[in-house]
């Protein structure tokens, strides 16, 4: 009944990522990035972006250091163990050419659901007293004139529900116009399952303007609507489904693989000189035609030994031993 | 026979002493989450863990290196995601509950922390990775236990940027700056353990390891720090290194 | 060959013509429900049933008796609840793409509606069943449709209780009181269809039914109606009459 | 490891369930109310109590008819098509022994979500320019000397974050004393999944002080453990889990049975007369003992007749022409 919004990532990416947007990138440090789709951003020399997220890391760091990102409303940018710091991330900042603006995970998280609901603001006690709410990255003449920059980083207000003098955080609202979310799996009309940790995914996705999921496996609708409520997305929010096993590498993907810690770890090393990251990019990004022809770099004995368990959803570190 | 054990081992155990079996355990990775999965498998069996990604209560077969790892779910009581983690952090029965383990790179006299930047936060010498959730924990949970490598650079007299609320300025400011529980209750550090003063909410040295001295800890804390109270920390148990060793990280992941 | 229909039938089909091809059609039960059926198996096969407890584009093989009925949910896209459903009609992107069905005890000129009380509220002759989900959709769907049985005591000049905000006073008040979209844009009644002007936002007549006539219209609106827009409805064609009889509502469950 | 929260309705009532309290009753018009446990409620006497749901019906209507209710905030009193206004809901207000506060099923679904948030509201747009604003049930006094009732039944705020004057509805929090749930699964740890439409059964129990579910199927923790991301509410937010197969009827549980019709109706004539309705609550719950004795009166018969088909979760019509 639904017309197939299958396509290729390349093709999503041309129709839905424009220069300018505002971007909303799935996952959770090393879980789950869409990193086949952002790949393809990078390909496309998608630039002047601004980035909405948590915890941001690979794809995130590949995105600043390509140059990409312009302005970065974030929570948090490491690698888990694998860098507690996401290199070029760290360095763009330091070197003052990404401007930033520090909230929390779940000030990002309250951001996106506001947008979700379509509500001006949500309401946290989280970061009273704090620099969260003292210092703030972008001036007051950058948010006047973008629109989708909130006129004020965060606003304390009274609560008028209670006797006593009391003040709670309000959390601005934000709809990226383009979220890219990796799932499990989809369908062709759009029909979208997260199986595992969803982090804020499902949230981002309701909250932006265009949405693009890649997949492992790729099912029917009838498949996914036998069971409607284990679903997270319905098909009428998504604008793009991309069917693209591996499409998270070098981060995991629950029940399918682990992540990469060989090549997350010598991403780290090289990405901390300039030169060698330009490779890295070039290598394993810009120079490649899709996102096979990358797994192909990577090649079948690396896959092969992040190949999760089935009964565990991860790959069993005892089994490499 | 004396029982030889490294610093690393001495914290999760210093941590793992503190966790009572009715907690809640907010974990992120690491030293704190070690302190944990020992406390479970010795005397607290009953403690809960959590993670802010959301997985709650789960059997934890191999350490996790992050908080999205799919290592953190296996076997959990549920899954949430982010806004389910935090709003259990913030709820007013379940938030009480919650014990919140938390690091930084610096830590003032009130035990408030900064994992933001190092420098001018505009134009920063050394970038860190931001709050994550460490601000919303620090805001929203009963207690938290901080970890910190006992250094001076560390242990400072003014954070360059306040990223998660301990006792903010000491004394009933908590309250008044309106965070609705919470603070924190032990710094865990290479050296020892420091507590908040029940009045002033200032930092007094606890207990200093066996490995360490008084003399050490006021050498390594950039800010005066009273030791009247400071007692030797029982040394760990051959029961608390073995669950430590064998069950806990078998693989020296963190310990190495 | 003159075709028999009931005021029911015609009142479902006069609706089903009203539907759009790419509408998410916000259902409750009963005759709007069957209007949204029959849209979809004529003209608009693409458009989407919607319901609040948080089913999305089921397949719907029986007629459901309440929006919690679980025949609400076969072959669904989506099931989220009620805090989902709602957010989708709130949300910037979604929101404006929803078509909301939805009835009461009492309209005024402006289509606002009672479904709280006839009487004083505090003290009322009759208690109704309460807004549910009206009130909210009414605020914020990109624009409603309303079903009512054509009476002079239900068309009345000032509501007992203002349950779910239509044009309010009419004019740009809607706007005024910051609902950021939507209104009414028809009343299917037993008699035939009222519009709004564009303007003031009064209700006018657009259509009378084949069986009715302007001036049966009139005696039945407890307010003063412009008539001079009005012409006749189309009858319901054979096709329309077949899908919803056959198709729709084989039982005769709201039908008959 | 976790110790067994497994009793009897009886007992679960007994430890859970006090006079006076604040009690947010789960289900949304003719499915999965937790009749169990009502039935149970009523039958202990239990008195004063006042009730926060969104869109009640059976459940609610008993407790009303049998004098327990004080006081209600609700959004709609119902039973589908079965019963368009609930009949001992109406009479009550009509004759001035129940006071209510009328809100919206939207604004139900924030009170309970701000509830599990530990906020003290939640913003939206719905009923501006509405009586839901401009009418309050519930008085300045009644206010103040509850502490189970906001200090305001709404507030309109301007958004801080919008530079032309925008205003917003600011819904209070609500924090039941115990919320009744029934669901289609739960383990004796606490573990509960439910499937099929949730409503606002899960920001009931989050933002409730204690939860007590009953389940159709009682199952171990590890199986409901192998998929925690499709579990509903995490054990340690439990108190009690009661084993009550058909614990929803006369209302449907989706998979299980489908709501009682002929019951219902039935049930909506003689609840229109005070005598018989007396009789009926009499008949079906005060001189029962529990509620497989309930059942019985039932008869197998009836239950088997709503029977659910299992590819369709209710019992199909046209199986009964």
């Amino acid at each position: 009944m639904s017309s197939s919004k299958l396509m290729s990532a390349s093709e999503s990416v041309k129709r839905f990522v424009n220069g300018g947007d505002c971007l909303s990138v799935g996952g959770f440090t090393i879980n789950r990035n869409p990193m086949a789709l952002v790949y393809e951003v990078l390909r496309q020399r998608t630039k002047d972006l601004h980035v909405v997220m948590h915890s941001g890391s690979q794809a995130l760091d590949l995105l600043i250091g390509a140059g990409r990102v312009s302005l970065l409303e974030i929570a948090y940018g490491a690698n888990g163990r694998l860098a507690p710091t996401c290199v070029r991330f760290r360095k763009a900042i330091e070197q003052g050419t990404l401007k930033v603006e520090d909230y929390t995970n779940y000030q990002m998280t309250l951001r996106f659901m506001a947008g979700v609901m379509g509500v001006p603001f949500l309401p946290t006690y989280s970061s009273l007293g704090t620099d969260i709410i003292e210092r703030w990255g972008f001036s007051t003449d950058m948010r006047s004139s973008n629109p989708q920059l909130p006129r004020k980083k965060l606003a304390v207000t009274e609560d008028p529900f209670s006797d006593k003098a009391s003040q709670v955080v309000l959390v601005p609202a934000v709809n990226p116009d383009v979220a890219l979310i990796h799932a499990q799996k989809a369908a062709e009309d759009g029909t979208v399952r997260l199986e595992g940790l969803t982090f804020a995914d499902i949230e981002q996705a309701r909250a932006s303007k265009h949405v693009i999921v890649s997949c492992e496996e790729l099912v029917s609708p009838a498949e996914l609507r036998k069971e409607p409520w284990n679903n997270s997305i319905p098909h009428v929010l998504v604008d793009a489904v991309v069917h693209q096993p591996l499409g998270a590498h070098p981060t995991a993907c629950y029940l399918h693989y682990d992540y990469d810690m060989e090549h997350l770890l010598k991403y780290k090393e090289l990405a901390d000189d300039d030169y060698q990251f330009e490779n890295y990019l070039k290598e394993f990004v810009l120079d490649v035609d899709c996102h096979d022809d990358y797994l192909k770099l990577i090649g079948t004995k690396r896959l092969k030994s992040i190949k999760a368990t089935p009964e565990l959803g991860y790959a069993r570190r005892d089994s490499d031993l | 026979m004396k029982i030889e054990y490294s610093p690393l081992e001495m914290m999760a155990i210093a941590c793992s002493r503190r966790i009572q079996d009715d907690d809640i355990v907010f974990c992120g990775t690491g030293l704190p989450l070690l302190g944990a999965m020992t406390a479970k498998k010795t005397h607290a069996p009953n403690c809960v863990v959590f993670f802010e990604t959301g997985a709650l209560d789960p059997v934890l077969l191999e350490i996790p290196l992050s908080v999205a790892d799919s290592r953190v779910m296996h076997g959990a009581s549920h899954n949430g995601g982010l806004a389910d983690a935090f709003a259990f952090m913030q709820n007013r029965f379940s938030g009480p509950k919650v014990l919140g383990l938390l690091s930084g790179a610096q830590i003032d006299m009130y035990g408030n922390l900064n994992s933001t930047v190092i420098g001018d936060s505009n134009k920063p010498t050394t970038r860190l990775p931001g709050s994550g959730g460490a601000c919303d924990v620090a805001s929203l949970v009963g207690r938290t236990m901080i970890f910190m490598k006992h250094e001076r650079r560390r242990f400072v007299e003014h954070l360059d940027y306040l990223t998660s609320p301990g006792w903010l300025q000491g004394g009933t400011s908590r309250q008044e700056a309106g965070l609705i529980r919470g603070g924190p209750v032990a710094v865990v550090t290479t050296l020892g353990v420091l507590e908040f003063d029940e009045k002033t909410k200032r930092m007094y040295l606890s207990t200093y390891y066996a490995n360490a001295s008084v003399e050490e800890t006021v050498k390594n804390t950039g800010f005066k720090l009273s030791v009247s109270r400071a007692r030797q920390e029982p040394s760990p148990t051959p029961e608390e290194l073995d669950v430590l060793r064998t069950a806990v990280d078998p693989f020296g992941l963190i310990l190495d």
